[in-house]
């Protein structure tokens, strides 16, 4: 990106984070072993996301994921898989509950210690609050995972 | 009572400021309006919600990802949130928005009647219905052999409940179907009794509550009962919009009604799969405007608060009895223990027609006919009633020049 | 061109100062707004008729005797003669008011389709539809056994007419519903052919002119189709308002589809009898404001002329292809010969919902998604493409805007 | 009537003429000896009307009538009896035609000669083009009279 300063009105939603990971996310591949699967699906937008997760011992091992969309949910699953490995589920399920509150109204007044260093990492994300239609981009990829982690086969959008 | 001394009481002056329309004159008379119980005048506030849309932040909604259609998706669903909060309903996806009452009836009949209900049980309505509910179980009916049933009506225009819940007995209805308030006799029925009673007895419950949500406070939760239908334009919001709550679960399981965009959750030419509730019930653009304005009808009416809304229309209604009870040769149709601020009568030598023209003439808008309740009519042996029906804007003056009006016609036929 | 010298030419600067919305600016910058397909800006002409009948003159209307709702009355129906005026249709009780296209498509498929059509018949629509024209009779299909046909569309966008015939061949087609403008491809269909040949084969013709008529004169016997629909809200007109036309003698043919008050003639709990056409479609309180919007809507319609509209719009969609065909990287879905100001495309490396997003962020409205078209989506192996359409009010500079918003967005993405 | 001068703003629609004839129709009876009837219905309103009449030769020589509605449709059936009385059934329809634009209208602009005299004692009918959905209750005892003279049964409001 050479242009950087004539593009600020873009760049304050898609911040270069985002960008970065929507165009080369690092997590992006089904995992031969895995314990859990699940797959996301907004119809109404085309979104589709597959969430794999092996479990090390108590905490979420590592995840991987196939997903077919915008720039910005690629962004959030990337970032999700980056953000949850090594965490335990309760973590990560508080970790989703914080970052959907905050994918919703751009800010997190319940977000407590436990989750605030891992919330900073996806707060490029809390742009897409001005566009509530496009919320559900970001959270798809947690719905999924959340799937998986319940053992479900399937999530939808909210 | 004096206003000040009363924190409920309505200050009808300011309220009728709020409404462009009452300072119309009507042939060189001042406008005395008392219909609207067919349809409300409109405060500036749902002008205003309407222009400031139209001029300011409009676009079609759900799915447009611009800045005009997201914003105009939260202006519009935000009426869902108040909707939901007006009939303390559990759940914002209960409240399914239609065209008006007749569409949200419809809707009813068709995906609970067709989609649930069962060949050989029965729907119970009353002997007070407005056509609107009537008809669509009457097609239901004959198209679907399901059973019409109609729980009689008592000579002071009450629903006479040993008849209503001996229909009840045999346990083939699925659902009764029935007026919160009639729209001629201002008889307010006994709506948590209905639903216990029904309950009881397997049915499910929904209230044609087209009037009654103008006068008295809705509480779907209190009531328990299954379903409610209401029409904006007599609340005090714009015509073309309408709506039906419904318990989720029930809602859930009924098929939907129209088809087309903004319903589906995908379509192939195989098959089609349906959105979520409310949304399966939703075909086509919304009435976008509509919801905006009736969102602003609602902020307006929970402004004044039911509780004073409900104080001035029983002083209005106790002043209008007492004040037709002197007229000589009129009749009022219907003595009610529970009543709302709707008065139909007859006068002797005048028909109804002639009543409703003579007082226009004087500039007071009565309605006549037969207020789309026919079967009603025939119950009492009439064709037709002039009717009389108040707003929160409606004054006691008002009510004294009817009167004095319907003395003028007397003497004019006498 | 200059505009002095040609009459028929639309001055959008003029016109522009009709919509007050357009002067709104999105993030600091002016609003461009392209994305009248999915609901056209209102102008001022249609917001003051709205308010001053909510100012001056409203109440419901249809056997009201009094003042308002006899004046009230008047202004509705006039509607009905500027709508078939509008149509060139035979008789103003050919219009039947609904609240959107939807509802007129639902009407069809449900009076049309289940009360005219017979089992073992089949509808043919074509591989453009909106979803609007498509789940109807899905549902139709799946409750009532008529088959649902399905004409193919070329590579370039346009009806495969020799797959239209075929289909036809076997007689059993008695329906052919079909769109008479894309919404995605900005295809206009050969209106008349499709006609010929389907009557020419005993099929009934309804065409879903939602876009077409933004853009194009329509004359309904001109055409000598059985069906027309449209919707008020993408004329420039009000939210929940739509139209079905139709020949008198089908129409009368057809059961009414939902029931309630206005749409009979007498009701007993044995029988209901209905109201002559239109009225028999018509049930419950009409969308009385929405008529008022929609007739200023017509007129000022009219007023600019349909030949000064088509003409703005052949010249901004040639300068749309034109500078849109030199985005690299960007494809433009649908070739059509004959086409309207809808550009629907794709650009590579940036998915269509990021592209609407990062225009919305240059204050340029488009819309982005499957447009209520996933069968023609999957056609072209798609799941989203973003949409570009205009307006009487688009200019050419909104355009250049869209286009340089476009390299902006090829280049943030590069 | 004592008190005329009070009652100003309620006469001119429902002039002295009119409310005579709606209390006291001459007509309102069933012909004993007739050669066509036809009734006449306005299920919107309730209004209902049957005429009987019995020709003389060629013209139409007495018309009675049944009305159950308001006094503006017994008057103008009563009108109506007493002016088609002696016309022939050409000079009856080229009335109609005619009252049924002044009722609409309020003026008659296709009015001629042949039916002006007879007009103007239909004239007081005229006021009630101020309430398009009172016109039928003034022309529905004419649908009536039309169907008996076509030799239909039934006449539908407009
Ligand atoms: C071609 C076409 N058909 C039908 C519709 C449905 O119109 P409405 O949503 O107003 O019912 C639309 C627009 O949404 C359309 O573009
Ligand atoms: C009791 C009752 N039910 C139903 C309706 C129908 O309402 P809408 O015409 O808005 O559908 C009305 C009013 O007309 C009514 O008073």
């Amino acid at each position: 990106m050479t242009q950087t300063d004539s593009f600020d009105d873009l760049r304050d939603l898609y911040q270069e984070v985002i960008l970065d990971h929507g165009r080369r996310p690092r997590h992006a591949q089904r995992l031969d072993a895995f314990d859990s699967t699940a797959k996301g699906d907004n119809p109404m937008c085309g979104d589709r996301v597959q969430v794999w997760v092996k479990y090390d011992a108590d905490t979420i091992g590592r995840v991987g994921f196939e997903a077919r969309g915008c720039a910005i949910s690629v962004a959030s699953a990337d970032l999700m898989a980056e953000t949850v490995q090594g965490r335990s589920q309760t973590d990560a399920r508080a970790l989703f509950a914080a970052f959907r509150e905050m994918a919703r109204t751009g800010i997190c007044p319940t977000c407590n210690a436990a989750v605030a260093d891992a919330l900073e990492r996806l707060a490029p994300l809390s742009g897409v609050h001005e566009y509530p239609s496009r919320v559900k981009c970001a959270t798809l990829p947690w719905h999924a995972l959340i799937a998986a982690l319940d053992g479900t086969k399937e999530a939808s959008s909210e | 009572m004096n206003v000040m001394t009363n924190p409920t009481a309505l200050d009808v002056e300011r309220i009728r400021r709020d409404f462009p329309i009452l300072k119309q004159t009507i042939r060189g008379k001042p406008l005395v309006f008392l219909d609207s119980a067919a349809s409300a005048q409109k405060p500036r506030a749902v002008i205003d919600a309407m222009v400031n849309a139209m001029e300011t932040q409009y676009a079609n909604i759900h799915r447009g990802l611009h800045w005009m259609s997201e914003r105009t998706t939260e202006a519009y669903e935000s009426t869902r949130d108040a909707v939901a909060a007006l009939m303390n309903a559990n759940d914002r996806s209960e409240i399914v928005f239609t065209g008006n009452s007749t569409g949200a009836i419809n809707l009813l009949a068709h995906s609970y009647g067709r989609g649930v209900l069962k060949r050989g049980q029965a729907v119970l309505i009353s002997g007070m219905e407005h056509h609107s509910n009537i008809v669509p179980w009457q097609m239901l009916r004959d198209a679907h052999g399901i059973e019409l049933r109609v729980a009689p009506v008592t000579d002071a225009g009450e629903l006479d409940m040993a008849a209503f819940e001996a229909l009840l007995e045999d346990g083939k209805v699925g659902l009764v179907a029935i007026t919160h308030m009639s729209n001629v006799l201002g008889t307010i029925t006994p709506a948590e009794r209905i639903v216990r009673i029904a309950h009881a007895h397997g049915a499910k419950v929904m209230f044609d509550g087209s009037q009654a949500i103008v006068h008295r406070k809705v509480d779907v939760r209190a009531l328990d009962c299954d379903f409610y239908v209401w029409t904006g334009h007599k609340l005090y919001g714009p015509t073309g919009i309408g709506v039906l709550w419904g318990k989720r679960d029930l809602l859930e399981r009924m098929p939907p009604f129209m088809g087309g965009g903004d319903m589906i959750s995908s379509v192939t030419y195989e098959q089609s799969t349906w959105a979520a509730v409310p949304h399966k019930f939703e075909a086509g653009t919304p009435a976008i405007l509509e919801g905006i304005g009736l969102k602003a009808a609602i902020d307006y009416v929970q402004t004044i608060g039911y509780d004073a809304m409900a104080a001035h229309e029983a002083s209005l209604t106790e002043h209008a009895l007492a004040r037709l009870a002197g007229i000589q040769g009129l009749h009022i149709l219907g003595q009610a223990q529970d009543r709302g601020g709707v008065i139909s009568f007859s006068l002797d030598k005048a028909h109804a027609h002639d009543v409703a023209t003579l007082l226009d003439r004087q500039g007071i808008a009565v309605r006549a006919g037969h207020h789309c309740a026919e079967p009603l009519m025939h119950r009492f042996n009439l064709d037709s009633t002039a009717r009389a029906s108040f707003g929160i804007y409606t004054t006691h003056a008002e009510i004294d020049a009817l009167a004095d009006g319907l003395i003028r016609v007397r003497e004019f036929f006498a």
